[in-house]
């Protein structure tokens, strides 16, 4: 096992570890956060990875958590089918938007990825009788077992958010130092060397998009079930923009960047907002913030400096 | 109502969407143009130019006219002062690398959107039009400034027309556009330009917002739907082409108003931004725009 | 040499706009031949071996290689069925090091589906061909951080891990100092004994010292072709091309 | 985690005798007047009640968020002036949610695991409302919503969330048909927005109107992204007798004007709206003048009324808005009258259900539920400036008196009362049978 295998795995046990010494509050907040850092992983597959910059992913989330929420409310489909429904739906639609996106790159690449995911979020409002649109539903309780427990029990939801999590994280690792995961970073780098490599950059780049797609679509069927909640709102353009923010944050191409990332900007904002309604405002600053001076996040900076054998 | 005048409604609403679309994507087309970024805090830009049409706008007593024709100058300029600042202290340290300019205007958008509900506040509150009359059609009312805006717009955009045809300003600006480098060997000075053409498109953005603002509400979250209306509009209109982002806005503003007369509206936007991004999937350069090379 | 045809072109064209920059090509290519293509500036060589590697698309005509018809092939399956390519313009992965840009070459020969090779056996192929062009002692540098000369190398050590049939080198010694170009060509003469390479250059002491046969290149057209000492003596040639 | 699970339900048991003899004081009134009817007495603790209050400060809901924050502060600086409840003052622990649902849930969570609160209360949008209760559900969080949503009373959330401070949507929409169908005519067309509050108009109305003899005969929805309405109003038929709209949101106010632009000075429908398109607009705003004439549901008359009762203008007094609707302090800002005595009267139910219940601290909180799900009626008051109340302990919603008010001089005056009964309607959950 080499050091950066140990260090996630120490990392894993850590967070498993945690929640029986952390107090209420923050043990509920660190499952929630576990699962949207599911998400930030999921985006850094294509963007820190891949370079891909995607500013639709909130269209991945929301079709797990639409997939595993309908599942529940029409099909009667409870939690372990509607996770796997949710990374279904995720996959599928990555792939379909993938097919069409990924014939451009850059700045139209970032608009049509837009496009799309303001097309979703339409979607979901025009079909509101199945989906209550901006309003949502409430999953049902007794959609919400796995195995006989319940995942509004907050032992129980730790463990469900850490299995979520740890399998992406899990696999986010395996990708980045796969041979696969080589090739991202080669289209990254350079992608028409790449390409004369003799690698098919569009299906290893549609590849990315749909394991990316996937986690995200695990991330948002884990949220509707684990809180109950399904709404629109979590397909709007804002959650396209969190994810780029918390890899932004953490560091991109960096397995753990997107977890820290997450952890902190939750932080940042639940606390900021006790003293100020601008917490938005800390967000923007952030941003700007971490562009001009660590455009490569806390982990890829650290990673320069002092640990280069980080994933 | 018959179909004829419903018609005609339908492009008197598509002509000044059209209007104040156009000036304002014609900023973003600006900016995109010459500087090779997209500035996704255009549609604050516009938020902003609106909010302070109604503090110059309440602060001006006597006639509205007097307090609207104060907003559009005082408005765009301290909106472009703004923008030149954000040019200054952010963009141009990210070097107009386009990814990073798009992460840095995003952190932009949320910063001025809060300074605006900090300041200006939650609610959406009305600026009085400077004139104040009624066009009586036989089968329904119009409004006299809705009419006016069509023309104002029209002339504004003749102006940015003239200035970047027939001034050395222009010519600085189109050749910074051809290529920066060469520009400046011929010492044009390429970073004010640079400032200077931010400025301008969130100047542009400004001015539509205070000629929007007697129809429509300041409200600080009001910058979000020209963004995505101008983005649309200068991805048709082909990304960087002025020309085709003045033509897209009148397809697009007029479309819109039509099109909704056939479908659910709600349908009618899906399919519009599906086609805004089938059009870049297949045609990158946009409608009007000139092929890659 | 009784040897087999590697590569043909049929009636090769493409065109941009209004110009024709590659125009009806028919061009034949024998298998473990060392040959130069050379022509003035703008004379479509660039062109032209884009649409070998498939790098650009055909406006008409066919590329045969290995008796299959490639045309439709994009430019990965091409690369895969042995025909690597190394730009003009040097393009590497600045940022990563020596050992890993080959890795990635050798990786891809050795990949079977989306699984690659176990590391050792793709690290050891790696430092074989990096040893191959003399850059062993730098694996572990950053490949931005090499001056061009070495950057050239690396660029042609990528070609070599994917171990290909044919090798288009486009202008590689542009740029090189002398001793590197002596270098250089001995380099060629040792991959040639494994592979096929077809190689433009403008160094026409280069050429005449490595090439088989040349194929000249004016305005899109092959406008002679022939052993060098023909090419040399070609009258046409020496007006269009070497003094004009 | 849940280690107050065990001896809670021990108290369930005690609390459900305690019920029983509450029936028998007939709701609210008798209630708030025996605070000192505790059966056991608890350790007395003089530490504040902490209430939670989840309120809208930033997003879309913040021009709501800034009036439901001051009407709260108003009715806690009320009761504590007067004691305070069970004899311990009250705080108002206050965390901003966004106006969206997922900060929302946080903030539930918030509120009762790091400040420990006793309850939380005050939240708005519906979707806030939708994301967070489950939330409060699952940590046994008394949540008290002033949104107005049917979400409470259609069986969709759960037994910790009640709405005792203002009527639903499908209440208020049903109790407009009569009045609507015998004064302004049986064709309907009806604009609202196209999203789930919207819907809600739509079918709440359409089959209510029908069940008058009405009709709804065309049904405009307009996207929630729409910025101009213009060109929506030409599909509304020319046979049409009355428009319904509804609106929210930044744009309402272009919604209204625009509407008084297409009809100019030519002939009209009439004009029925729900005030919410005007909520926090001053009715005198240039371009409104069309209005003069036309009628809106009020949830609460924002001008007050010549005779108006002594508790209403005590309660305008103690929010800081004058006779017609505005700050004291700014008469250009119009306060959301019809909506924020929601937040007064909320408090007011707490207070009483505290009171009914001895609640001493957490532990009591299923007595709370249980004492609040006990009550039936509550009288017009201080504590109910809005009017008398019923309450549906089954559905844990609340259902008041309804007001139509005509545009006269740009000032809105009530026309007619509805009665609580024209908004009641079957019971579609019963809260009391599920479990805590």
């Amino acid at each position: 096992m080499s050091r950066a295998v140990g260090l996630h795995i120490a990392v894993l046990a850590g967070l498993a570890l945690a929640q029986f010494t952390l107090p209420e509050y923050h043990h509920g907040n660190l499952a929630r956060i576990m699962v949207l850092a599911a998400f930030a992983s999921a985006y850094n597959i294509t963007f820190g990875y891949a370079g891909m910059l995607s500013l639709g992913h909130a269209m991945f989330f929301g079709a797990g958590l639409y997939a595993a929420g309908l599942a529940a409310e029409f099909g009667g489909i409870a939690a372990p089918g509607g996770l796997v429904l949710g990374v279904i739906a995720g996959a599928l639609m990555a792939a379909v938007v993938g097919v069409l996106a990924l014939r451009t790159t850059g700045v139209s690449f970032m608009i049509v990825t837009l496009m799309f995911a303001q097309a979703a979020f339409l979607t979901v409002l025009y079909f509101g009788e199945w989906t209550r649109g901006d309003e949502g539903f409430v999953i049902a309780s007794d959609m919400r077992r796995v195995l006989g427990l319940d995942l509004a029990d907050p032992a129980t939801r730790y463990w469900a958010a850490f299995a979520v999590f740890g399998a992406v994280m899990l696999g986010s690792l395996a990708v980045a130092r796969s041979s696969f995961g080589r090739v991202l970073a080669a289209i990254r780098e350079n992608e028409e060397r790449t390409r004369m490599l003799g690698y098919d950059v569009f299906r290893a780049k549609l590849m990315a998009l749909a394991v990316s797609g996937a986690m995200a679509g695990a991330a948002g069927a884990a949220y509707a079930l684990l809180f109950g909640y399904v709404g629109a709102t979590f397909a709007s353009i804002q959650y396209s923009i969190l994810p780029l923010l918390w890899v932004l944050t953490g560091g991109a191409a960096t397995v753990l960047g997107p977890f820290l990332g997450t952890l902190l900007m939750f932080y940042l904002i639940d606390v900021s907002s006790s003293f100020t309604t601008a917490h938005m405002m800390i967000v923007g600053f952030a941003l700007i913030g971490l562009i001009l001076f660590f455009p490569k996040g806390i982990l890829g900076t650290l990673r320069e400096r002092v640990v280069p054998w980080l994933p | 109502m018959d179909f004829g005048p419903y018609l005609l409604l339908a492009s008197l609403e598509g002509a000044v969407g059209a209007a104040v679309l156009a000036l304002t994507a014609l900023g973003l087309s600006l900016v995109f143009g010459v500087m090779r970024i997209v500035n996704v805090a255009h549609g604050e830009f516009y938020m902003l130019g609106a909010v302070i049409a109604w503090w110059v706008t309440s602060m001006v007593g006597g006639h509205p006219a007097l307090g609207f024709v104060a907003a559009m100058v005082v408005s765009p300029l301290i909106v472009g002062i703004a923008a030149a600042a954000a040019e200054r202290l952010v963009l141009r340290r990210l070097d107009y690398d386009p990814e990073a300019t798009i992460v840095a205007t995003i952190g932009l958008l949320y910063v001025i959107q809060q300074l605006a509900l900090s300041t200006y506040g939650a609610d959406a509150r009305p600026v009085a039009a400077p004139i104040d009359f009624r066009v009586q059609f036989p089968w329904f009312g119009y409004s006299g400034y809705k009419l006016c805006v069509i023309g104002a717009s029209a002339v504004m955009m003749l102006a940015v027309w003239l200035v970047l045809t027939h001034t050395r300003v222009g010519l600085m600006m189109r050749a910074t556009q051809h290529d920066p480098e060469t520009a400046r060997a011929f010492a044009i000075p390429v970073d004010r330009v640079y400032a200077g053409v931010f400025a301008i498109g969130a100047m542009l953005a400004a001015l539509g917002a205070v000629l929007i603002v007697p129809i429509q509400q300041a409200h600080y979250l009001m910058g979000h739907d020209p963004l995505l209306l101008s983005f649309i509009v200068v991805i048709i209109g082909g990304l960087g082409s002025l020309r085709g982002t003045v033509l897209a806005a009148v397809i697009i503003g007029m479309s819109d108003g039509i099109i909704s007369v056939f479908f659910s509206p709600t349908l009618a936007k899906i399919l519009a931004t599906l086609l805004v991004a089938f059009v870049l999937v297949w045609r990158p350069a946009g409608l009007f725009g000139a092929r890659p090379a | 040499m009784a040897a087999m045809t590697l590569l043909e072109t049929h009636g090769l064209t493409r065109r941009f706009g209004g110009l024709t920059a590659v125009d009806g090509v028919e061009f034949r290519l024998d298998e473990g031949e060392i040959r130069a293509l050379i022509g003035p500036n703008g004379a479509g060589k660039t062109t032209f071996v884009s649409l070998l590697s498939g790098r650009i698309r055909p406006s008409a005509g066919r590329v045969v290689f290995a008796g299959e018809d490639v045309t439709r092939l994009p430019a990965h399956a091409r690369v895969m069925r042995g025909i690597a390519y190394t730009f003009q313009i040097t393009s590497i992965f600045a940022r990563m090091t020596l050992l890993d840009n080959v890795r990635l070459a050798v990786q891809r020969r050795m990949m079977r589906g989306w699984r690659g090779p176990d590391a050792r056996a793709l690290d050891a192929a790696a430092m074989a061909v990096l040893d191959r062009v003399g850059l062993a002692d730098r694996a572990t540098g950053i490949a931005g951080n090499l001056s061009y000369g070495h950057q050239r190398l690396l660029e042609v050590a990528m070609g070599l891990g994917l171990r290909p049939r044919l090798l288009i080198l486009d202008e590689p010694t542009q740029g090189l100092s002398d001793a590197e170009i002596a270098g250089f060509v001995d380099l060629v003469r040792e991959i040639a004994r494994d592979a096929t390479v077809l190689l433009i250059e403008h160094n026409m002491g280069v050429v005449m010292e490595l090439a088989h046969r040349i194929t000249v290149m004016e305005m899109g057209q092959i406008l002679a072709e022939g052993p060098p000492e023909a090419i040399r003596a070609d009258a046409e040639v020496q007006r269009a091309y070497l003094g004009g | 985690m849940s280690s107050t699970t065990a001896p809670q339900a021990q108290k369930v048991r005690s609390a459900i005798t305690r019920r029983t003899a509450l029936k028998g004081l007939a709701g609210g009134a008798a209630l708030a007047a025996a605070p000192g009817f505790v059966p056991y007495i608890q350790a007395q603790s003089s530490a504040p009640l902490k209430l939670g209050f989840q309120v809208h400060r930033t997003g879309i809901g913040a021009a709501y968020g800034r009036w439901y924050d001051r009407v709260t502060t108003a009715a806690a600086a009320l009761i504590n002036e007067e004691g305070g409840i069970n004899g311990r003052m009250i705080e108002i622990v206050t965390e901003d949610d966004g106006t969206d649902p997922k900060r929302g849930a946080e903030v539930v969570e918030k509120l009762a695991s790091q400040h420990g609160c006793d309850l939380a209360f005050g939240t708005l949008f519906s979707h806030v409302v939708m994301g967070s209760s489950p939330r409060a559900g699952e940590l046994k969080l008394p949540y008290f919503v002033v949104s107005e949503g049917h979400h409470v009373a259609s069986g969709k959330l759960n037994r910790y969330t009640l709405q005792p401070g203002i009527t639903d949507v499908k209440s208020q929409v049903r109790a407009m048909a009569p009045w609507v169908s015998q004064n302004l005519g049986k064709k309907v067309t009806m604009i609202f927005p196209d999203y789930a509050f919207g819907h809600d108009h739509r079918d709440f109305f359409s089959e209510a109107i029908a069940a008058q003899g009405g009709e709804v005969i065309e049904k405009i929805a307009i996207p929630p992204t729409e910025s101009s309405f213009t060109r929506y109003f030409p599909r509304i038929p020319r046979d049409t007798e009355v428009i319904y709209h509804v609106m929210v949101g930044p744009g309402v106010l272009t919604f209204v004007k625009e509407l008084g632009e297409f009809y100019g000075s030519g002939a009209r429908p009439q004009i029925f709206g729900f005030i919410d398109s005007l909520e926090a607009v001053d009715i005198a705003t240039p371009g409104l003048e069309f209005l003069e004439g036309t009628y809106f549901w009020e949830g609460m008359p924002r001008y007050a009324p010549a005779d108006a009762p002594e508790y209403e203008t005590f309660y305008r007094e103690r929010v800081g808005v004058d006779a017609n609707g505005a700050s004291v302090s700014d008469s250009k800002d119009i306060s959301t009258y019809a909506h924020m005595f929601g937040c007064w009267e909320t408090l007011h139910v707490i207070k009483a259900g505290m009171e009914a219940a001895g609640y001493q601290g957490p532990d009591d909180r299923v007595k709370l539920i249980e004492a609040v799900e006990a009550m039936t009626t509550m009288p017009a008051g201080r504590a109910h400036p809005q009017g008398d109340k019923v309450f549906n302990g089954k559905t844990h919603q609340v259902f008041g008196h309804q007001y139509i008010s005509q545009v006269a001089d740009a000032k809105l005056s009530v026309v007619h009362t509805a009665s609580i009964e024209d908004g009641m309607y079957p019971d579609e959950t019963d809260y009391t049978a599920q479990p805590f």
